[in-house]
């Protein structure tokens, strides 16, 4: 039987504009083993923000059963989250989800990953997971602004890191295909997390290859119950489909509808 | 489960007063990975037509203020999926199913109906009048007393089991939308459906849901509910299943002292998978402290 | 006060768009100790009926989550009251007023419209047709076009001002109570006013209003709000102040957005005194973020 | 102009059964010089819990600008309350209403203070008022069980002090009216705060006296606006009325309809 779990804050701090890094200790920790999986944290126990926002899995450390996530404070949920101390304990349900197929990437070979914004916490925990199996990590990390920036530091010990900002204030200007095509980045698989219109690019550009994407959607429940989270596929029948939360939220590119 | 839980609905003999609501809960596939579902009074299943439907565009959901909008659009496996890919894993189950049934035609409904309310592990109909009736310019079925009895007289006429007519609250007067029905032959009313809502996103100033309109549910509407059960219940003699916003043990006793003789729980088992649970343990502890000895004893306790 | 944030209304010359709501501001006196008054866009006063009121029994308020009931029963000063007692308050201020006014009948309506009317004071009128109809066995005036708009033609008959019908959201059809109270000849619309709720305590096992229903107001109920007007402003020509739970720039703005004109702020000056002076002080940098010039451009902006 | 303002608090203590005892501190309490008079407060941010509380002064001491609330934690808002830990910062609007007459009652006089339950705190702020300026107190506290006792012992500082449970736990068994009579209590001036019932056997045996009572009654904004909180009086016009929020919520006996 799976569990919702209460974890316990140990540390939050800001690591960018509205951006926070959030760790979390607890048992539950510990089923916490595949990079791309989600949390779906419930706010607090005030009921005015009802439903759990889901957030990705970050990065886990085993030996003191904690998990981080990386947030923005975008809405009234999250900013409310960012307003908790040290020692609240957070309603937790998870993991969830599919998450990177990191077996994909042998030994030997070159991964990929390409992040955009709020989409590149999972991959850090896929590049610190691909880099412990011998599989080469090449980043690229998107962001709007030099402000934005987080964890640069971070991937470049596992890998090297391209950081493009989209008004050109920090690393290279422009979109993460920027520095993909400037720095003719191949790679055997890609991974990515990002805003859907990257996503889409990447799609068109990788399509047959092996490459897997991470989606966002609006959830309800975060585990297949409710169909808020469904995306169609891209061939089969109309009423087909996919639920991000437990069929995903990664994919291989070209399986769903973006 | 003690006795004191249990009620006894036309079709549904319930260990206790409370169930999923349907869409909440999808065919309990889910919620069977959480808990024994055999703890549950009853179990509403996701509203079934008689294809397999997409439903509608993402976003489907949005937060409000203690509640959320959903605009799912009806997605199932339609009836076959329904009979050979969700009822089986009911086969050694001992929990009561409600089938939810839905459709754009009366003569959706009665195919549904008809099929569903055959199948051995079904116990009861619940009919969503809620849906848009293609026929008349997509105005929900529900809104209307004439309609809605006719609709609910063909299922009647078709139907194997018990069938309960689950009330949209988007009316004017719901007594007689409550007493139309009744008088069309429903055994029993389910209330409330979602309240029709929207939100708007001020940055990209479109709707947040892709269907524009959404159904709004959880704790924001249980006064609404309230309501509504407590003017219902004093005119019709048919049982009610109450549900809208229910959250905490306070809450179910709310719904039984309105006039509901059981309740569903919708919303909140998105933000507590083990909600049901939860609800049917704590009840008993809840009992004696307002000193009443079966929950039946609550049912209309504030008519009296 | 800035020049972007003005709006004209049918005799509401606003400074900016947001006023406090009918019924949640008394007669400006008590907030008149918090704030001057004059930074107002408007005041809807409360409503007032021919002769003083003194209500219904307390309890008159309930807590619900997000939101709150009242069952006040237009507890007011009469005409004379308001006339000799409320309005020389403002004698030496420049906010415009806009008088709500209430009947048990039409020829009570008739009475107050078209004495407040004459008052130099008042800048419009603000018709709430949720009240009891006594002729017609307490079914609410707002419940029936027919009904909403006759009441409207006589109203506006007396009246020297122009005037707001409030439309009660307890319809199955806003859109047509909308366009009847519009042909009628309606200068505008105010909407929402509460929705019916009801809450029982559970100790007790009565309700906790002595009125047993009562209106359900608050941030709950803003997704109906936005729904409605975002319904009612595609069909009408009238412009729209909009109102349900509003509590924040960004709610102001989706009112706005859905196609209110502009905007009443009701429950949360109970939670907040200052909420609305906070509101229209935050309001430009609230339009700069999202790139705004003037507030106007906002009205309606979901709807390109 | 008034202001509505936070404090902080300073101290939260659980004093009888699920009654607490909380201390806040700030500006505002320089303003708070009536007993009687209650503070209206935001239970926190969240929206669910939309309205706020009203709860009595229960003492001030200007000296550090602490006022002290104690409030049974009996419904949503104040559990909530009771959680709050030390440093949060509380809305609060107020000091609101009408308190107790101190006045009334002359050097050398005998006050009688009658406290029911929740109704016992504001009586401990007014006593202490009292004897400052030289009134004899006699204090008779009634509650439920021996377990819901508060403050005995302060109101034994300031004057003779009786107790009473309503199931004969502790002190006296009865109601108030029983140690009034077994003691046979008199005085000059009566003030009493304490469930309805009490406060009409009080009325109807001290009709005419000076005697003084603190009413309850569900609030929405506390302040004169709403209309929530209005009672009839006992000789008037049918439309006439008196706010307790903000005419009282403390009236002389036989003034306003129980
Ligand atoms: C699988 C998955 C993983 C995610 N991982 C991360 C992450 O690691 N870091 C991060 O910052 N964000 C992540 N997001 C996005 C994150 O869930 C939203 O930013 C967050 O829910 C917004 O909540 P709020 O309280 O700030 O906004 P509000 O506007 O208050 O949210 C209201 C409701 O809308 C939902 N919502 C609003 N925006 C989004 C969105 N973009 N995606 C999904 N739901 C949304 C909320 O969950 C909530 O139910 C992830 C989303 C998904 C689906
Ligand atoms: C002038 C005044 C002074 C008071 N002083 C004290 C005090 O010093 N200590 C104390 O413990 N209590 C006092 N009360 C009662 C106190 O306000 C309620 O116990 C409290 O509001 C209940 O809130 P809740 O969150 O526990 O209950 P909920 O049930 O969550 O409250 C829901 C709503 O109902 C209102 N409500 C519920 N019960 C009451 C009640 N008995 N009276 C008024 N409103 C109520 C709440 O304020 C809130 O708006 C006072 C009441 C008034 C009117
Ligand atoms: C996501 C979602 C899907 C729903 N789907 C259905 C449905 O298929 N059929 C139906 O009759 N009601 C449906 N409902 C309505 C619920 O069964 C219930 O009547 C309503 O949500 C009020 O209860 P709640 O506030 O506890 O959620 C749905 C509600 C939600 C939130
Ligand atoms: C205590 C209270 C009294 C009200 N009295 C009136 C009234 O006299 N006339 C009226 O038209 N609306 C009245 N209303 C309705 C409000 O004006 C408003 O339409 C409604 O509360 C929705 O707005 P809100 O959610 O911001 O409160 C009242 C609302 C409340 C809460
Ligand atoms: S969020 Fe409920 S099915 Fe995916
Ligand atoms: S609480 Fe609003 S008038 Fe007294």
């Amino acid at each position: 039987m799976r569990k919702q779990c209460e974890l316990t804050i140990v540390s939050q701090q800001k690591i960018a504009k509205d951006s926070y890094e959030l760790i979390l200790s607890g048992e539950l920790v510990r089923q916490m083993t595949t990079p791309g999986q989600f949390l779906h944290v419930r706010i607090d126990g005030a009921n005015d923000l009802l439903l759990r926002r889901p957030l990705s899995i970050a990065h886990v450390d085993q030996s003191c059963q904690e998990v981080t996530l990386i947030y923005r404070a975008s809405g009234d949920g999250t900013r409310r989250l960012s307003g908790k101390f040290i020692g609240t304990r957070v309603d937790v349900l998870g993991p969830l989800g599919r998450g990177f197929p990191v077996e994909e990437a042998k030994q030997g070979e070159t991964a990929l990953l390409v992040g955009g914004g709020i989409g590149v916490p999972p991959l850090y925990y896929l590049a610190q997971q691909l880099v412990a199996q011998g599989v080469r990590v090449h980043a690229v990390l998107g962001f709007a602004s030099e402000e934005d920036v987080f964890y640069e530091e971070k991937f470049r010990v596992l890998g090297e890191t391209w950081v493009t900002t989209v008004d050109g204030s920090y690393g290279m200007k422009g979109f993460v295909t920027a520095a993909i095509d400037e720095a003719g980045l191949d790679f055997d698989v890609l991974y990515s997390c990002g805003p859907t219109p990257m996503l889409q690019t990447l799609t068109e550009r990788y399509v047959g290859r092996r490459a897997f994407i991470s989606l966002e959607e609006r959830m309800g429940c975060g585990i297949g119950a409710c169909f808020a989270c469904v995306c169609p596929l891209v061939s089969g029948e109309a009423h087909e489909y996919r639920k991000i939360c437990t069929d995903g939220p990664v994919f291989p590119v070209g399986e769903v509808l973006l | 489960m003690s006795e004191r839980l249990r009620v006894t609905l036309p079709g549904l003999e319930m260990k206790n007063p409370i169930m999923p609501a349907s869409g909440c809960f999808g065919f309990g596939k889910e919620y069977g990975e959480f808990y024994d579902l055999n703890v549950l009074g009853a179990i509403a299943l996701k509203a079934t037509t008689p294809e397999p439907r997409f439903g509608n565009e993402t976003p489907r959901v949005a937060e409000t203020k203690a509640g959320m909008l959903n605009a799912i659009g009806l997605q199932n496996p339609g009836i076959e999926g329904v009979i050979y890919k969700e009822l089986p894993r009911f086969e050694d189950k001992t929990v009561p199913l409600v089938a939810n049934i839905a459709g754009a035609t009366v003569d959706e409904y009665i195919e549904v109906a008809a099929q569903l309310s055959k199948q051995e592990k079904i116990s009861a109909l619940e009919l969503n009048i809620s849906c848009p009736n293609v026929k008349q310019g997509g105005i929900a079925f529900g809104t209307d007393p004439l309609v809605a009895a006719e609709l609910t007289k063909e299922v009647k006429a078709v139907s194997a089991v018990p069938v309960y007519v689950k009330l949209s609250p988007n009316v004017t007067d719901i007594v007689s939308m409550a007493q139309a029905v009744e008088q069309a032959g429903a055994d029993g009313l389910a209330m409330i459906n979602t309240l029709q809502g929207m939100r708007i996103d001020t940055r990209t100033r479109k709707p947040i849901l892709a269907n524009q309109y959404g159904g709004l549910s959880g704790p924001a509407i249980k006064p609404v509910a309230i309501r509504m059960i407590h003017q219902v219940s004093q005119v019709v003699s048919i049982p009610i299943i109450g549900m809208g916003g229910i959250q905490t043990v306070d809450d179910v006793i709310e719904f039984l002292l309105a006039g509901a003789s059981a309740v569903a729980v919708g919303t909140v088992n998105f933000v507590d998978p083990y909600i049901c649970p939860k609800l049917i343990e704590t009840l008993p502890a809840a009992l004696d402290e307002i000193g009443v000895r079966h929950v039946t004893e609550l049912i209309g306790g504030s008519l009296q």
